[in-house]
Protein backbone atom coordinates (compact mmCIF):
# COMPACT_ATOMS: atom_id res chain seq x y z
CA UNK A 1 0.00 0.00 0.00
CA UNK A 2 1.45 3.21 -0.80
CA UNK A 3 -0.40 6.34 -0.32
CA UNK A 4 1.32 10.38 -1.09
CA UNK A 5 -0.03 13.35 0.24
CA UNK A 6 2.14 16.00 -1.60
CA UNK A 7 1.86 19.32 -3.08
CA UNK A 8 4.78 18.15 -6.00
CA UNK A 9 3.37 17.12 -9.21
CA UNK A 10 3.20 13.38 -9.94
CA UNK A 11 4.42 11.63 -13.48
CA UNK A 12 1.07 9.24 -14.14
CA UNK A 13 2.45 7.53 -16.61
CA UNK A 14 5.96 6.59 -14.75
CA UNK A 15 3.86 5.78 -11.80
CA UNK A 16 1.56 3.33 -13.32
CA UNK A 17 4.21 1.71 -15.43
CA UNK A 18 5.71 0.60 -12.22
CA UNK A 19 2.69 -0.14 -10.18
CA UNK A 20 2.11 -2.32 -12.74
CA UNK A 21 4.61 -3.75 -13.08
CA UNK A 22 6.18 -6.88 -11.19
CA UNK A 23 3.07 -8.32 -9.99
CA UNK A 24 2.83 -12.22 -11.83
CA UNK A 25 -0.27 -13.03 -9.73
CA UNK A 26 -2.44 -9.83 -10.39
CA UNK A 27 -4.15 -10.07 -13.88
CA UNK A 28 -5.54 -6.70 -13.80
CA UNK A 29 -4.54 -3.12 -13.03
CA UNK A 30 -6.93 0.04 -13.27
CA UNK A 31 -5.88 3.39 -12.63
CA UNK A 32 -7.49 6.17 -12.25
CA UNK A 33 -6.41 9.83 -12.84
CA UNK A 34 -7.98 13.34 -12.13
CA UNK A 35 -7.03 16.16 -14.35
CA UNK A 36 -7.87 19.62 -13.23
CA UNK A 37 -10.63 20.66 -15.69
CA UNK A 38 -10.86 23.82 -17.04
CA UNK A 39 -14.09 25.95 -16.76
CA UNK A 40 -16.87 25.98 -19.72
CA UNK A 41 -15.43 29.37 -20.61
CA UNK A 42 -12.26 28.54 -20.37
CA UNK A 43 -11.16 31.48 -17.80
CA UNK A 44 -10.16 29.11 -14.74
CA UNK A 45 -6.64 30.69 -13.64
CA UNK A 46 -5.94 28.50 -11.33
CA UNK A 47 -6.81 25.82 -8.40
CA UNK A 48 -6.06 25.69 -4.89
CA UNK A 49 -6.22 22.58 -2.77
CA UNK A 50 -6.52 22.56 0.86
CA UNK A 51 -6.13 19.51 3.46
CA UNK A 52 -6.02 18.90 7.01
CA UNK A 53 -2.45 17.37 7.65
CA UNK A 54 -2.83 14.00 9.54
CA UNK A 55 -6.17 13.14 9.00
CA UNK A 56 -5.65 13.26 4.97
CA UNK A 57 -3.31 10.07 5.25
CA UNK A 58 -5.40 8.56 8.01
CA UNK A 59 -8.80 9.02 5.99
CA UNK A 60 -6.93 7.66 3.27
CA UNK A 61 -5.12 4.89 4.87
CA UNK A 62 -8.38 3.95 6.54
CA UNK A 63 -10.75 3.54 3.18
CA UNK A 64 -7.89 1.63 1.51
CA UNK A 65 -7.76 -0.83 4.13
CA UNK A 66 -11.63 -1.14 4.19
CA UNK A 67 -11.12 -1.86 -0.08
CA UNK A 68 -8.70 -4.66 0.65
CA UNK A 69 -11.07 -5.82 3.23
CA UNK A 70 -13.77 -6.26 0.69
CA UNK A 71 -11.99 -7.23 -2.51
CA UNK A 72 -9.13 -9.27 -3.32
CA UNK A 73 -6.46 -7.17 -3.72
CA UNK A 74 -2.73 -7.24 -4.16
CA UNK A 75 -2.16 -3.75 -4.07
CA UNK A 76 -3.30 -0.06 -3.82
CA UNK A 77 -1.97 3.02 -4.40
CA UNK A 78 -3.07 6.68 -4.00
CA UNK A 79 -1.61 10.11 -4.48
CA UNK A 80 -3.13 13.11 -4.31
CA UNK A 81 -1.91 16.69 -4.09
CA UNK A 82 -2.54 20.20 -2.64
CA UNK A 83 -1.73 23.75 -3.97
CA UNK A 84 -2.05 25.51 -6.81
CA UNK A 85 -2.87 23.70 -9.89
CA UNK A 86 -3.60 24.94 -13.35
CA UNK A 87 -5.84 23.32 -16.01
CA UNK A 88 -4.70 20.18 -17.51
CA UNK A 89 -2.65 19.07 -14.01
CA UNK A 90 -3.13 15.77 -12.34
CA UNK A 91 -4.32 16.41 -9.22
CA UNK A 92 -4.63 12.68 -7.95
CA UNK A 93 -4.42 9.25 -9.07
CA UNK A 94 -5.32 6.08 -7.86
CA UNK A 95 -4.41 2.76 -8.59
CA UNK A 96 -5.52 -1.17 -7.98
CA UNK A 97 -4.01 -4.61 -8.70
CA UNK A 98 -5.85 -7.75 -8.55
CA UNK A 99 -5.86 -11.19 -9.61
CA UNK A 100 -9.84 -10.25 -11.47
CA UNK A 101 -10.59 -7.01 -13.56
CA UNK A 102 -13.84 -7.05 -11.35
CA UNK A 103 -12.44 -6.61 -7.81
CA UNK A 104 -9.57 -4.29 -9.66
CA UNK A 105 -12.50 -1.78 -11.16
CA UNK A 106 -14.71 -2.26 -7.70
CA UNK A 107 -11.47 -1.19 -5.74
CA UNK A 108 -10.79 1.83 -7.49
CA UNK A 109 -14.64 3.41 -8.17
CA UNK A 110 -15.25 2.60 -4.27
CA UNK A 111 -11.92 4.64 -3.28
CA UNK A 112 -12.31 7.33 -5.79
CA UNK A 113 -15.70 7.71 -3.94
CA UNK A 114 -14.61 7.88 -0.78
CA UNK A 115 -12.16 10.09 -1.80
CA UNK A 116 -14.27 12.61 -3.71
CA UNK A 117 -16.61 13.06 -0.40
CA UNK A 118 -14.48 11.79 2.81
CA UNK A 119 -11.11 12.61 2.44
CA UNK A 120 -10.12 16.25 3.55
CA UNK A 121 -10.02 18.19 0.89
CA UNK A 122 -11.02 21.16 -0.41
CA UNK A 123 -11.13 22.87 -4.01
CA UNK A 124 -11.14 26.72 -4.75
CA UNK A 125 -11.39 28.03 -7.74
CA UNK A 126 -9.84 31.62 -9.28
CA UNK A 127 -10.74 33.04 -12.60
CA UNK A 128 -9.51 36.93 -13.31
CA UNK A 129 -12.37 38.05 -11.35
CA UNK A 130 -13.68 35.79 -8.75
CA UNK A 131 -12.63 33.10 -6.41
CA UNK A 132 -15.28 29.91 -5.42
CA UNK A 133 -15.06 27.26 -3.28
CA UNK A 134 -16.16 24.28 -5.16
CA UNK A 135 -19.24 22.97 -3.43
CA UNK A 136 -19.77 19.48 -2.81
CA UNK A 137 -21.93 16.94 -5.39
CA UNK A 138 -24.98 15.44 -4.00
CA UNK A 139 -24.58 12.86 -6.53
CA UNK A 140 -21.15 12.55 -5.22
CA UNK A 141 -22.96 12.26 -1.89
CA UNK A 142 -24.93 9.64 -2.72
CA UNK A 143 -22.58 7.66 -4.69
CA UNK A 144 -21.55 6.30 -1.00
CA UNK A 145 -24.89 4.68 -0.52
CA UNK A 146 -24.07 1.59 -2.69
CA UNK A 147 -21.12 0.46 -1.11
CA UNK B 1 -8.55 22.41 23.43
CA UNK B 2 -7.16 22.83 19.53
CA UNK B 3 -9.65 24.35 17.38
CA UNK B 4 -9.43 24.07 13.46
CA UNK B 5 -11.08 25.71 10.77
CA UNK B 6 -10.74 24.79 7.25
CA UNK B 7 -12.10 26.33 3.74
CA UNK B 8 -14.53 29.43 3.92
CA UNK B 9 -15.08 28.42 7.64
CA UNK B 10 -11.44 29.66 8.28
CA UNK B 11 -12.21 32.40 5.83
CA UNK B 12 -15.23 32.96 7.57
CA UNK B 13 -13.58 33.26 11.40
CA UNK B 14 -10.41 34.76 10.08
CA UNK B 15 -8.08 31.93 11.60
CA UNK B 16 -6.67 28.15 10.30
CA UNK B 17 -6.50 27.62 14.54
CA UNK B 18 -6.73 28.37 18.01
CA UNK B 19 -6.38 27.35 21.34
CA UNK B 20 -9.78 27.42 23.28
CA UNK B 21 -10.48 26.69 27.04
CA UNK B 22 -13.94 25.40 27.16
CA UNK B 23 -16.39 23.65 29.46
CA UNK B 24 -18.43 21.90 26.57
CA UNK B 25 -18.90 18.52 27.29
CA UNK B 26 -20.66 18.13 23.61
CA UNK B 27 -19.67 19.72 19.89
CA UNK B 28 -23.26 21.23 20.04
CA UNK B 29 -22.58 23.28 23.05
CA UNK B 30 -19.16 23.65 21.76
CA UNK B 31 -20.69 25.42 18.89
CA UNK B 32 -23.21 27.34 20.92
CA UNK B 33 -20.18 28.58 23.11
CA UNK B 34 -18.29 29.74 19.87
CA UNK B 35 -21.18 31.48 18.46
CA UNK B 36 -21.54 33.93 21.08
CA UNK B 37 -18.36 34.52 21.22
CA UNK B 38 -18.14 36.82 18.29
CA UNK B 39 -20.03 37.74 15.31
CA UNK B 40 -17.86 36.20 12.71
CA UNK B 41 -18.00 32.60 14.75
CA UNK B 42 -22.12 33.28 14.24
CA UNK B 43 -21.73 33.51 10.83
CA UNK B 44 -19.37 30.45 10.08
CA UNK B 45 -21.71 28.04 11.81
CA UNK B 46 -25.18 29.70 10.67
CA UNK B 47 -26.14 26.62 8.85
CA UNK B 48 -24.73 23.68 9.95
CA UNK B 49 -25.90 21.39 7.36
CA UNK B 50 -22.89 22.86 5.15
CA UNK B 51 -20.40 21.94 7.83
CA UNK B 52 -18.64 18.85 9.02
CA UNK B 53 -16.82 17.63 12.26
CA UNK B 54 -13.71 16.11 12.83
CA UNK B 55 -12.70 14.89 16.61
CA UNK B 56 -9.14 14.11 16.91
CA UNK B 57 -8.69 13.61 12.94
CA UNK B 58 -11.78 11.64 12.94
CA UNK B 59 -15.16 12.67 11.35
CA UNK B 60 -18.45 12.74 13.35
CA UNK B 61 -21.81 12.54 12.28
CA UNK B 62 -23.80 13.12 15.77
CA UNK B 63 -23.31 16.62 17.14
CA UNK B 64 -24.16 15.35 20.63
CA UNK B 65 -20.41 13.44 20.55
CA UNK B 66 -19.19 14.13 23.88
CA UNK B 67 -16.03 16.15 23.62
CA UNK B 68 -14.29 13.65 26.46
CA UNK B 69 -11.05 13.34 26.53
CA UNK B 70 -10.62 15.47 22.43
CA UNK B 71 -8.13 17.92 22.37
CA UNK B 72 -8.62 18.77 18.41
CA UNK B 73 -11.41 19.13 17.06
CA UNK B 74 -11.94 21.03 13.58
CA UNK B 75 -15.22 22.75 11.39
CA UNK B 76 -15.13 22.21 7.67
CA UNK B 77 -17.32 22.32 4.88
CA UNK B 78 -18.28 19.15 2.63
CA UNK B 79 -15.15 17.67 1.64
CA UNK B 80 -14.45 18.52 -2.14
CA UNK B 81 -11.57 15.54 -3.16
CA UNK B 82 -10.70 13.62 -5.69
CA UNK C 1 -10.40 6.54 -31.05
CA UNK C 2 -7.09 4.74 -31.31
CA UNK C 3 -7.11 1.09 -31.70
CA UNK C 4 -4.09 -1.48 -31.93
CA UNK C 5 -3.98 -4.58 -32.43
CA UNK C 6 -0.36 -6.17 -32.52
CA UNK C 7 2.08 -8.53 -31.93
CA UNK C 8 4.49 -5.96 -30.19
CA UNK C 9 4.62 -5.10 -26.38
CA UNK C 10 3.60 -1.86 -25.44
CA UNK C 11 5.18 0.12 -22.58
CA UNK C 12 1.44 0.75 -20.73
CA UNK C 13 3.31 3.70 -18.83
CA UNK C 14 4.14 5.51 -21.75
CA UNK C 15 0.76 4.89 -23.59
CA UNK C 16 -1.21 5.64 -20.52
CA UNK C 17 0.42 8.89 -19.88
CA UNK C 18 0.58 10.60 -23.32
CA UNK C 19 -3.18 9.82 -23.69
CA UNK C 20 -3.94 11.56 -19.80
CA UNK C 21 -1.85 14.37 -21.19
CA UNK C 22 -3.63 17.50 -22.97
CA UNK C 23 -7.11 17.24 -22.25
CA UNK C 24 -7.77 19.86 -20.61
CA UNK C 25 -11.75 19.68 -20.18
CA UNK C 26 -11.42 15.82 -19.26
CA UNK C 27 -11.42 15.49 -15.52
CA UNK C 28 -11.46 11.75 -15.24
CA UNK C 29 -8.93 9.48 -16.91
CA UNK C 30 -9.34 5.26 -16.28
CA UNK C 31 -7.08 2.76 -17.57
CA UNK C 32 -7.54 -0.66 -17.40
CA UNK C 33 -4.33 -3.43 -18.13
CA UNK C 34 -4.69 -6.61 -18.32
CA UNK C 35 -1.28 -9.15 -17.22
CA UNK C 36 -1.15 -12.56 -17.83
CA UNK C 37 -0.98 -14.27 -14.84
CA UNK C 38 0.64 -17.23 -13.95
CA UNK C 39 -1.01 -20.44 -12.78
CA UNK C 40 -1.56 -21.01 -9.37
CA UNK C 41 1.44 -23.68 -9.32
CA UNK C 42 4.00 -21.29 -11.23
CA UNK C 43 4.45 -23.45 -14.01
CA UNK C 44 2.82 -21.27 -16.98
CA UNK C 45 5.50 -21.09 -19.80
CA UNK C 46 3.77 -18.86 -21.87
CA UNK C 47 0.46 -17.95 -23.47
CA UNK C 48 -0.64 -17.80 -27.16
CA UNK C 49 -3.47 -15.72 -28.15
CA UNK C 50 -5.05 -16.09 -31.53
CA UNK C 51 -7.14 -13.65 -33.04
CA UNK C 52 -8.85 -13.22 -36.20
CA UNK C 53 -7.34 -10.40 -38.51
CA UNK C 54 -9.75 -7.67 -39.56
CA UNK C 55 -12.33 -9.06 -37.65
CA UNK C 56 -10.87 -8.16 -34.39
CA UNK C 57 -10.37 -4.45 -35.49
CA UNK C 58 -13.78 -3.99 -36.62
CA UNK C 59 -14.99 -5.58 -33.91
CA UNK C 60 -13.23 -3.50 -31.14
CA UNK C 61 -14.18 -0.18 -33.25
CA UNK C 62 -17.76 -1.16 -32.92
CA UNK C 63 -17.89 -1.44 -29.08
CA UNK C 64 -15.72 1.86 -28.92
CA UNK C 65 -18.25 3.54 -30.89
CA UNK C 66 -20.95 2.02 -28.74
CA UNK C 67 -19.32 3.41 -25.98
CA UNK C 68 -19.05 6.78 -27.29
CA UNK C 69 -22.80 6.87 -27.87
CA UNK C 70 -23.92 5.74 -24.19
CA UNK C 71 -21.39 7.82 -22.66
CA UNK C 72 -20.02 11.39 -22.78
CA UNK C 73 -16.69 10.06 -23.32
CA UNK C 74 -13.57 12.59 -24.90
CA UNK C 75 -11.35 9.77 -25.83
CA UNK C 76 -11.13 6.13 -26.28
CA UNK C 77 -7.70 3.60 -26.90
CA UNK C 78 -7.70 0.28 -27.09
CA UNK C 79 -4.69 -1.75 -27.18
CA UNK C 80 -4.77 -5.61 -27.61
CA UNK C 81 -2.02 -8.23 -28.19
CA UNK C 82 -1.64 -11.36 -29.98
CA UNK C 83 1.39 -14.02 -29.92
CA UNK C 84 3.82 -15.20 -27.23
CA UNK C 85 2.99 -13.89 -23.93
CA UNK C 86 4.75 -14.81 -20.81
CA UNK C 87 3.72 -14.56 -16.82
CA UNK C 88 3.91 -10.55 -16.36
CA UNK C 89 3.83 -9.52 -19.71
CA UNK C 90 0.65 -6.89 -20.68
CA UNK C 91 -1.58 -8.24 -22.31
CA UNK C 92 -4.02 -5.69 -23.44
CA UNK C 93 -5.51 -2.19 -22.26
CA UNK C 94 -7.93 -0.19 -22.57
CA UNK C 95 -8.10 4.03 -21.96
CA UNK C 96 -11.00 5.92 -21.45
CA UNK C 97 -11.10 9.97 -20.82
CA UNK C 98 -13.93 11.65 -19.87
CA UNK C 99 -15.61 14.98 -18.00
CA UNK C 100 -16.79 13.15 -15.26
CA UNK C 101 -15.30 9.92 -13.18
CA UNK C 102 -18.50 7.69 -13.71
CA UNK C 103 -18.46 7.90 -17.44
CA UNK C 104 -14.94 6.89 -17.49
CA UNK C 105 -15.74 3.97 -15.35
CA UNK C 106 -18.59 2.65 -17.16
CA UNK C 107 -16.93 2.72 -20.18
CA UNK C 108 -13.98 1.21 -19.37
CA UNK C 109 -15.33 -1.81 -17.67
CA UNK C 110 -17.95 -1.87 -20.83
CA UNK C 111 -15.36 -2.03 -23.06
CA UNK C 112 -13.47 -4.86 -20.87
CA UNK C 113 -16.74 -7.19 -20.77
CA UNK C 114 -17.03 -6.52 -24.72
CA UNK C 115 -13.72 -7.50 -25.02
CA UNK C 116 -13.26 -10.60 -22.96
CA UNK C 117 -16.53 -12.28 -25.01
CA UNK C 118 -17.20 -10.88 -27.94
CA UNK C 119 -13.44 -9.93 -29.68
CA UNK C 120 -12.34 -12.93 -31.32
CA UNK C 121 -9.27 -14.04 -29.31
CA UNK C 122 -8.55 -16.93 -27.99
CA UNK C 123 -6.25 -18.04 -25.65
CA UNK C 124 -3.84 -20.95 -24.90
CA UNK C 125 -1.59 -21.47 -22.15
CA UNK C 126 1.38 -23.77 -22.78
CA UNK C 127 3.05 -25.43 -19.40
CA UNK C 128 6.29 -27.82 -19.62
CA UNK C 129 3.44 -31.14 -19.99
CA UNK C 130 0.34 -29.48 -21.55
CA UNK C 131 -1.35 -27.22 -23.81
CA UNK C 132 -4.91 -25.53 -22.86
CA UNK C 133 -7.22 -23.73 -24.90
CA UNK C 134 -8.65 -21.19 -21.72
CA UNK C 135 -12.39 -21.60 -21.92
CA UNK C 136 -14.84 -18.82 -21.24
CA UNK C 137 -16.17 -18.12 -18.02
CA UNK C 138 -20.10 -18.15 -17.62
CA UNK C 139 -19.89 -14.73 -15.48
CA UNK C 140 -17.94 -13.64 -18.31
CA UNK C 141 -20.99 -14.16 -20.37
CA UNK C 142 -23.39 -12.82 -17.72
CA UNK C 143 -21.28 -9.60 -17.30
CA UNK C 144 -22.52 -8.49 -20.66
CA UNK C 145 -26.17 -8.90 -19.28
CA UNK C 146 -25.97 -5.25 -17.22
CA UNK C 147 -25.40 -2.97 -20.08
CA UNK D 1 -17.12 -18.86 -50.04
CA UNK D 2 -14.45 -19.01 -48.02
CA UNK D 3 -14.23 -20.79 -44.68
CA UNK D 4 -12.33 -19.83 -41.58
CA UNK D 5 -11.31 -21.83 -38.32
CA UNK D 6 -9.72 -20.35 -35.44
CA UNK D 7 -8.42 -22.08 -31.84
CA UNK D 8 -9.79 -25.62 -31.65
CA UNK D 9 -11.91 -25.76 -34.68
CA UNK D 10 -9.13 -25.25 -36.05
CA UNK D 11 -6.71 -27.83 -34.91
CA UNK D 12 -9.70 -30.62 -35.12
CA UNK D 13 -10.17 -29.96 -38.66
CA UNK D 14 -6.64 -29.39 -39.31
CA UNK D 15 -6.88 -26.01 -41.50
CA UNK D 16 -6.46 -22.46 -40.98
CA UNK D 17 -9.05 -21.75 -43.64
CA UNK D 18 -10.36 -23.77 -47.27
CA UNK D 19 -12.44 -21.98 -49.79
CA UNK D 20 -15.30 -24.30 -50.30
CA UNK D 21 -18.00 -24.59 -52.81
CA UNK D 22 -21.57 -24.88 -51.11
CA UNK D 23 -25.26 -24.77 -52.07
CA UNK D 24 -26.04 -24.51 -48.42
CA UNK D 25 -28.45 -21.49 -48.03
CA UNK D 26 -28.56 -21.12 -44.23
CA UNK D 27 -25.42 -21.64 -41.93
CA UNK D 28 -27.10 -24.69 -40.48
CA UNK D 29 -27.37 -26.47 -43.66
CA UNK D 30 -23.49 -25.42 -44.34
CA UNK D 31 -22.51 -27.61 -41.13
CA UNK D 32 -24.42 -30.09 -42.04
CA UNK D 33 -22.78 -30.53 -45.10
CA UNK D 34 -19.47 -30.33 -43.43
CA UNK D 35 -20.09 -32.84 -40.82
CA UNK D 36 -21.29 -35.22 -44.07
CA UNK D 37 -17.35 -34.55 -45.50
CA UNK D 38 -15.16 -36.27 -43.19
CA UNK D 39 -14.99 -36.90 -39.45
CA UNK D 40 -12.53 -34.85 -38.64
CA UNK D 41 -15.27 -31.92 -39.79
CA UNK D 42 -18.16 -33.84 -37.64
CA UNK D 43 -16.05 -34.13 -34.48
CA UNK D 44 -15.52 -30.44 -34.54
CA UNK D 45 -19.10 -29.37 -34.95
CA UNK D 46 -20.48 -32.19 -32.96
CA UNK D 47 -21.16 -30.07 -29.97
CA UNK D 48 -22.79 -26.52 -31.58
CA UNK D 49 -23.15 -25.25 -28.19
CA UNK D 50 -19.79 -24.49 -27.89
CA UNK D 51 -19.16 -23.14 -31.26
CA UNK D 52 -19.57 -19.52 -32.57
CA UNK D 53 -20.31 -18.09 -35.89
CA UNK D 54 -19.38 -14.58 -37.76
CA UNK D 55 -20.63 -14.15 -41.10
CA UNK D 56 -18.46 -11.62 -43.24
CA UNK D 57 -16.51 -10.64 -39.61
CA UNK D 58 -20.02 -9.80 -38.18
CA UNK D 59 -20.71 -12.49 -34.82
CA UNK D 60 -24.16 -13.95 -35.71
CA UNK D 61 -26.55 -15.43 -32.88
CA UNK D 62 -28.92 -17.81 -35.14
CA UNK D 63 -27.99 -20.59 -36.96
CA UNK D 64 -30.32 -20.46 -39.28
CA UNK D 65 -29.24 -16.99 -40.98
CA UNK D 66 -29.59 -16.53 -44.80
CA UNK D 67 -25.76 -16.88 -46.46
CA UNK D 68 -27.02 -15.09 -49.36
CA UNK D 69 -24.33 -12.68 -50.41
CA UNK D 70 -21.82 -14.05 -47.77
CA UNK D 71 -18.47 -14.47 -49.05
CA UNK D 72 -16.83 -15.60 -45.73
CA UNK D 73 -17.97 -17.99 -42.53
CA UNK D 74 -15.99 -18.13 -39.81
CA UNK D 75 -16.23 -20.89 -37.39
CA UNK D 76 -14.72 -20.75 -33.51
CA UNK D 77 -14.81 -21.38 -29.84
CA UNK D 78 -16.46 -18.53 -27.77
CA UNK D 79 -14.28 -15.36 -27.41
CA UNK D 80 -11.28 -15.55 -24.37
CA UNK D 81 -10.00 -11.76 -25.11
CA UNK D 82 -8.94 -8.87 -22.70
Amino acid sequence: MDIRVQDAPFTFGEIAQEFASGHAHMGAIVTFTGVVRDSDTDDLDYMEIEHYPGMTEKAIETYANQAKERWSLGDVLVIHRYGVLRPGDMIMMVATAAPHRVDAFQAAEFLMDYLKSRAPFWKKEVTADKTTWVEAKSEDEDALSRW
Amino acid sequence: MRLMYFAWVRERIGLPKEEFASDASTVLELISELRQREDRYDLAFSDMSAIRVALDQELIEDLNTSLEGVSEVAFFPPMTGG
